[in-house]
């Protein structure tokens, strides 16, 4: 699809523009969609209705959200730092657009096949810290410093655990491309990593409990990654009230919030692709190949941006210590061990 | 114990310190006391065992037209008796000892009379107004207090 | 080893609370909603529900007692006397009235619905009804005037009072003078301020 | 205050602690209080409570009535979320004062409605504690339980907030006759909401370990700093002044007072102070079961004096609220205007304990020290 479209437009500019700008057919669609869903699910999770009057239950409601940040007042604080201040949701968004470059949304399609697609989301994906930490400083506001630094910290020491997942994903399938991880699990759901791998059977019962050990650190990191409930520390709303975005309005507000929701989806689709197949059908074969695999990726992803949204609503928030507990002690050291335990069973199985 | 045996016991311990006993006032009686021993006193009902007046209840101040006064009604969580002391102080002079050494919950209520009064706390370690703003004048619940027309440069219309 | 039963403790539980918790959530994702739609779904309101007064005019005598028992002064009556040829009417429980009341206002922005002006009236004639909606824009339309009188009526029964106080005594012309004064306060108030008239509700 | 530190490097650094507003516009500090805060990171280091903000001059006021039956509207203004109680307290001053005796009837109903009315506060201070720490569901069951208690008090009084219900004397209404099933109803559907409450939020590990051993309050030092309620019954002193000094017809009913016993964490901790409201809403349910089985018949309003003018004298009188001890300061001067009432509320001696407990927590924990001190605000300023 990508070779299509630079034969397009031969020699030109234009060609790597439209590659760049087809995520956003894909993001500002879902995240509308999410944040309809949010919206509902916490509503019915507390006996609520939420939207009803824009559009049939409340569907036209996100549209009117979106209409109403364009139109708001865009407000810099006089004692800001204009420039970072300006800069940094944009540097945010950056930080989560670039990662769908590598997202293998089918088999055909995928931004930029590189062979070392697993280390440049984690590289890249670090990136948003630097918005973060200067939208809290220019903020000019002591509130928004201790968002920012929270963040900084918090996506830091989650990097952590995340990548010691990805390496053991890697040590199994023996390759960083995100195309061809998919490809490996592609044949139904017995072969996606979560169930052991497309091993013998001996080697995939062993493997099996290690890998949902991981899967639950990787989830557990991914919502860490994303700021959200019980890691969404850096916002707090009743302790930081917003932290980094307090002093965000209008267009700059809603860049940040949809850096947040394209995130989530980031994070959810790096989960699919190590443990749920990819865009591999979970009958095989079966229903497989072109829309069905877009189907199921965006399918997979949303079901773990809807678990995501459920935990937000359910659990409270944990402290800025107790975050660290949770990375360093916990997931980090379980993570470690399983690696090392996949990298024997792999050399001895 | 009663009011009466409180008040006996109080008698024979402190004498002269003891103003005024207030018996007939009803349904709570009162006894006025010096304020220069009120410390004393205080600390005598926390501590004496038979009394054990471990909780300040309240602490109020009063305008009595001509004098100011501060009413403590204390009880024991002990003994479950209560006990009713008021001290009282000339409102051109209305200094009171504080008590915030013996019972910590007299801090705010000291700074709430203080505002609301002007009855000064000598030794209250942070004797500063707690309801009002902190640029107000005059005390608002003394008898004779005229509410301001202008609070900085602000129209006060209720 | 106390510490590592402590550590595995810890995540034990809670993994097991986090998933109690969200079986809990998930339980009420399918649980009708309490919530309801106002303004187009209305909650039906008790019978003694206590929202905007009311002042049936037709029974007031003037008697001031409404007034006396507000908390917060938010109702204001003036009256001027009858003279014994004026026939005001009775009340609706068969008193008769005496008093011309040509000013009774309400500023139902004061007002804090504690129902205290309800139970003294000796007539009846002040409730609270069960409106709740009556928002404005500008705080003068929540001042109610409920009098009945136009300033014509009130003018004829000041000179009528007039009359009779000259006529009478020297000493009832002090009373006149209150009413030439209540006249000259209400003047002041219609050209400021026209309060609307509410509407007895349904 | 600056402190030099060395660093590895040997350079010297300078550190300084920050002074940081929280409030008077904060979510967390449950209205318009507004913490001062000396914080070294995320270390809290000093808390200065400014208060006032929402100083509506009750006292002066009271002062200016005409009548003893004015002030009630005034004193539902104090404790917005638990009027009931601060009605009953100021009526029991005043009772006292004018050394008037009431029906019974009218005492069962006032327990009845002030229990409903803690159960309602309770509802509340769990749900907002709930949100300090994060969790933002079972705010919301909360108030919808919240609701139907609402809409009991105002099928009985026609008010949902603050009611004028409780008059000196007796009470403005009798209880409508779909009181008492409505009422059973509510009961059964509450016990199962505990449950679910418990399950969703008091027993979450992560709340557990946001609010155990945070804000550790000693029984001694909160004697002596005048706590009462929850406060002093988190740190394990069993005093409730409806078991200690009944007032009403507490006596007749059979209820157990909920103390803290530091299941999870320290003694006195912001979880014990949770807990307790949790099981006092249970022991108040007990309270209204006993009363509604036992309620005895006549007129609510035949001890209503027609003019209340009290002869001179002095009368203190405090009453369980759902703060704690709420005492009402009345002296008369034989006029019918009063001539002092001072408020003795809960919230404003609670508080003051806030900087002595706080000191070295982190930021987090003082919005979970702040909500399990369960502060009204308009109580705290009056």
């Amino acid at each position: 699809m990508i070779d299509w479209i630079l034969t397009q437009f031969p020699d030109s500019i234009l060609g790597y523009i439209i590659i760049c700008a087809v995520p956003l057919l894909f993001i500002l669609p879902y995240a509308l969609v999410t944040i309809y869903l949010e919206m509902k699910m916490s509503a019915h999770m507390q006996d609520r209705v939420a939207y009803m009057r824009t559009g049939w239950h409340g569907t036209l409601q996100p549209f009117a959200d979106i209409l109403k940040l364009l139109q708001k007042e865009d407000i810099i604080p006089t004692a800001a730092d204009k420039f970072l201040f300006i800069l940094a949701p944009y540097i945010v968004f950056i930080g989560t657009y670039a990662t769908f470059a590598v997202l293998p949304f089918t088999s055909s399609y995928i931004g930029s096949d590189l062979d070392l697609g697993l280390f440049y989301l984690v590289a890249v994906s670090s990136l948003v810290v630097v918005g973060i930490l200067m939208s809290g400083w220019a903020s000019n506001n002591k509130w928004s410093l201790f968002g920012a630094l929270r963040s900084a910290a918090q996506i830091v020491s989650y990097e952590i655990p995340t990548a010691l997942v990805l390496l053991s994903i890697v040590m199994i399938a023996g390759t960083m491309n995100m195309q061809q991880l998919s490809q490996l699990q592609s044949g139904g759901i017995s072969d996606w990593y979560i169930f052991g791998g497309p091993f013998p059977i001996v080697k995939k019962l062993l493997l099996l409990p290690l890998m949902f050990i991981l899967f639950l650190v990787q989830l557990t990191a991914s919502m860490a990654e994303v700021n959200r409930t019980p890691f969404d520390i850096p916002e707090a709303e009743s302790e930081l009230v917003q932290g980094y975005n307090t002093e965000y309005s209008g267009m700059k507000f809603a860049i940040f919030y949809l850096a947040e929701y394209a995130n989530l989806f980031a994070v959810s689709a790096i989960t699919v692709v190590a443990f749920f197949g990819g865009w591999g059908s979970p009958f095989g074969s079966f229903m497989s190949g072109g829309v069905w695999d877009l189907f199921w990726f965006v399918l997979k992803g949303m079901f773990f941006v809807s678990i995501n949204i459920w935990l937000r609503w359910t659990l409270p928030r944990l402290r800025v210590d107790q975050l660290m507990y949770v990375s360093w002690k916990v997931l980090t050291p379980f993570a470690l061990v399983c690696m090392i335990l996949i990298g024997y069973i792999l050399v001895a199985f | 114990m009663t009011f009466q045996e409180i008040t006996e016991n109080l008698k024979q311990k402190f004498g002269t310190a003891i103003v005024e006993v207030k018996e007939t006032v009803q349904p709570d009686p009162y006894i006025i006391v010096d304020p220069n021993s009120l410390k004393e006193i205080s600390k005598y009902l926390r501590d004496e065992e038979i009394l054990t007046f471990d909780f300040l209840n309240c602490l109020s101040g009063l305008d009595l037209k001509g004098k100011l006064a501060v009413v403590y009604h204390i009880s024991s969580m002990k003994h479950k008796h209560s006990f009713v002391l008021r001290v009282e102080v000339p409102t051109d002079a209305p200094t009171v000892p504080s008590i915030e050494s013996i019972w910590k919950s007299a801090n705010w209520h000291e700074r709430e009379a203080f505002d609301m009064y002007g009855i000064i706390f000598s030794d209250h370690p942070d004797l500063r107004r707690i309801l009002m703003p902190y640029d107000w004048e005059g005390h608002p619940l003394r008898k004779d207090y005229q509410v301001p027309e202008f609070y900085n440069g602000m129209k006060v219309t209720y | 080893m106390n510490a590592i039963t402590e550590y595995f403790g810890n995540i034990t539980q809670s993994l097991k609370t986090i998933s109690i918790g969200m079986g809990v959530t998930f339980k009420h994702l399918f649980t009708p909603a309490v919530t309801i739609q106002y303004p187009t779904v209305k909650m039906k309101l008790p019978e003694r529900s206590r929202n905007r007064l009311y002042v049936n005019m037709d029974d007031c005598i003037g008697c001031d007692q409404c007034s006396k028992a507000c908390p917060v002064n938010c109702i204001e009556i003036e009256i001027i006397k009858s003279t014994p040829e004026d026939d005001l009417g009775i009340t609706s429980s068969g008193q008769k009235k005496k008093l011309h009341v040509p000013v009774f206002n309400i500023d139902i922005a004061k007002c804090c619905y504690c129902g205290l002006c309800v139970y003294p009236c000796p007539t009846e004639c002040i409730y609270m009804t069960n409106v709740y909606e009556f928002s404005e824009f500008d705080r003068n339309n929540l001042i109610y005037n409920f009098a009945k009188m136009t300033p014509a009526e009130i003018e004829t029964a000041q000179i009528k009072v007039k009359k009779m106080d000259e006529e009478t005594a020297a000493k009832k012309v002090a009373a006149a003078l209150v009413a030439a004064q209540a006249k000259a306060a209400l003047d002041a108030t219609t050209q400021t301020s026209t309060p609307q008239q509410p509407t007895e509700p349904q | 205050m600056e402190t030099i530190t060395k660093t590895s490097h040997g350079r010297t650094l300078r550190t300084e602690e920050m002074v940081i507003n929280m409030g008077p516009q904060h979510p967390s500090t449950h209205g318009v209080l507004r913490l001062e805060l000396v914080v070294d990171g995320e270390i809290v280091i000093d808390v200065i409570p400014h208060i006032g903000y929402l100083h509506r001059c009750f006292e002066k006021h009271s002062e200016q009535m005409t009548n003893y039956q004015q002030v009630i509207p005034y004193v539902d203004r104090m404790d917005y979320v638990a009027s009931m109680n601060s009605e009953l307290s100021f009526a029991i001053a005043a009772e006292k004062l004018l050394k008037i005796q009431i029906p019974e009837r009218v005492d069962y109903i006032r327990v009845i409605m002030c229990e409903l009315q803690r159960i309602a506060s309770h509802l509340i201070a769990i749900g907002t504690y709930g949100i300090d720490i994060g969790a933002f569901t079972p705010f919301l069951f909360c108030f919808r339980d919240r609701e139907r208690i609402l809409d009991l008090f105002e099928m009985t009084c026609g008010a949902r907030l603050l009611y004028n219900y409780i008059w000196i004397g007796g009470l403005s209404h009798d209880l409508p006759q779909q009181f008492i099933p409505t009422l059973k109803e509510f009961i059964v559907d509450f016990r199962k909401n505990i449950k679910e409450l418990n399950d969703l939020l008091s027993f979450n590990h992560i709340f557990i370990k946001r609010t155990a051993n945070i804000g550790v309050l000693p029984a001694d030092v909160a004697i002596n700093y005048g706590c009462s309620g929850p406060m002093l019954r988190g740190s394990g002193v069993k005093w409730d002044l409806r078991k200690d000094e009944p007032y009403s017809v507490y006596n007749k009913f059979d209820f157990e007072v909920c103390v803290g016993k530091g299941e999870v964490g320290t003694l006195g901790d912001c979880w014990d102070r949770y807990i307790v409201r949790v099981d006092e809403m249970e022991q108040s349910l007990r309270i209204i079961e006993q009363a509604i089985q036992t309620l005895p018949e006549g007129n609510v309003q035949s001890a209503v004096p027609k003019r209340i003018r009290p002869n001179p004298g002095e009368a203190y009188a405090r009453a369980e609220s759902p703060r704690g001890e709420l005492g009402f300061y009345i002296m008369s001067d034989g006029t019918g205007t009063p001539y002092r009432i001072k408020a003795r509320s809960p919230a404003f001696v609670n508080l003051s304990i806030i900087s002595e407990i706080s000191r070295g927590c982190m930021i987090a924990d003082l919005c979970a020290i702040t909500g399990s001190v369960d502060i009204v605000l308009g109580e705290v300023d009056r």
